[in-house]
């Protein structure tokens, strides 16, 4: 399945886009999609952290992620 | 409706906050209001820039509102947060917090932005003479 | 001057009080605003009367100020109190305290409305339809 | 002499008047004058605690009053 993947604050300038999609197996998880996506742009790897959410919630690790999830890259926040 | 939450791309107006919170069984309001400082670790800063996610956003500050009416008495809180480009002395945040004693005010309302600060998806660029970073994206 | 400390007999303006405290310096204000409640301990209330003695009052208010300013980096602290007759939802007082950082105006706001309470030769009355009481004068 | 007094709140309930005037003598001290004025308006004693103010600066019992000294009695504050 292909999965559409949102980008914000740095990670849009480490993907040079507002989203990109990934290519993936249909019982992914969190943690094979940042593997995935940490091969593709090594620089993701650099951030202090970073958090995924899945359907506008944080995700863990071994959630599994589904074709028509919204899934989103959460680089560290510094809102207010 | 006791919550009033938003993510405006225009200046944000605390009088207008002010007026949303309080209410006749209210006895103290209280509000914290963020303002774009000149400088950070002593270097000059031209201006801001914030970006939200922002469905996620409203639901992660929603979720905070929730969290702040269990722990205190308060009637009434509102946050309003910005996104795009701005200047020194512009506001990104306004929270306020109505309740009928102060203590659950103010205990709210820094408990709302301490957590917004923490958790809610919104980034901010400082753009210096000489470059631009998002904060707190490197260690 | 860092700070303005005035007890009015008029209508307090908190835009007019957020203005004063804003500078390019400063990264968060916090505001307390006390509003005049429609009951107390469960009895309506029609309307309350403020009494100051003035003179005083200003004197130990810029004690709290200085105070303030010693014990946290704040940059600007504003109290403005009302004297005479509130009716339910108006503001007795307004205190604004502006700093680079939220942790000292949250603090020095806090500091100085409950030692205001405390020390500030200010007098309520509580009006009821049955009767009228100052408040505290009595155990 | 005689020294004038002022008072807020409750005090000028129980004086009836924002000001009252009480003859003392030269070396009175704060806590003459509250005697005084307790023997005078005796509801005086019934507050919960009342302070004297001396030039607008909370006074000791101890302190003495001069002629010219502005006094105030400060019942117990409740602004806010």
């Amino acid at each position: 399945m292909k999965i559409n993947i949102l980008a914000f604050g740095i990670a849009k300038d480490i993907f040079e886009a507002s989203a990109v999609k990934v290519e993936m197996t249909n019982d992914a998880t969190v943690s094979n999609l940042k593997y995935l996506l940490e091969k593709q742009y090594p620089r993701l790897k650099k951030l202090a952290t970073y958090m995924v959410a899945v359907n506008n919630e944080y995700a863990l690790d071994g959630d599994t992620v589904h074709e028509r999830d919204e899934i989103a890259i959460i680089p560290p926040v510094s809102g207010g | 409706m006791n919550t009033n939450i938003q993510i405006l791309p225009i200046t944000l107006n605390a009088q207008e906050c002010i007026g949303w919170v309080m209410s006749p069984e209210c006895g103290g309001i209280d509000i914290f209001i963020g303002t774009v400082r000149n400088a950070t670790k002593g270097k000059a800063i031209l201006r801001l820039e914030f970006e939200a996610y922002e469905k996620m956003a409203i639901s992660e500050l929603e979720k905070i509102a929730q969290q702040a009416f269990e722990k205190w008495p308060a009637q009434r809180i509102l946050i309003h947060h910005r996104t795009g480009v701005l200047q020194i002395g512009e506001i990104p945040v306004i929270i306020a917090v109505a309740a009928a004693h102060r203590d659950a005010a103010f205990e709210a309302c820094r408990y709302i932005i301490d957590t917004l600060k923490q958790t809610v998806p919104i980034w901010k660029k400082e753009i210096f003479e000489d470059g631009e970073v998002w904060v707190a994206a490197h260690p």
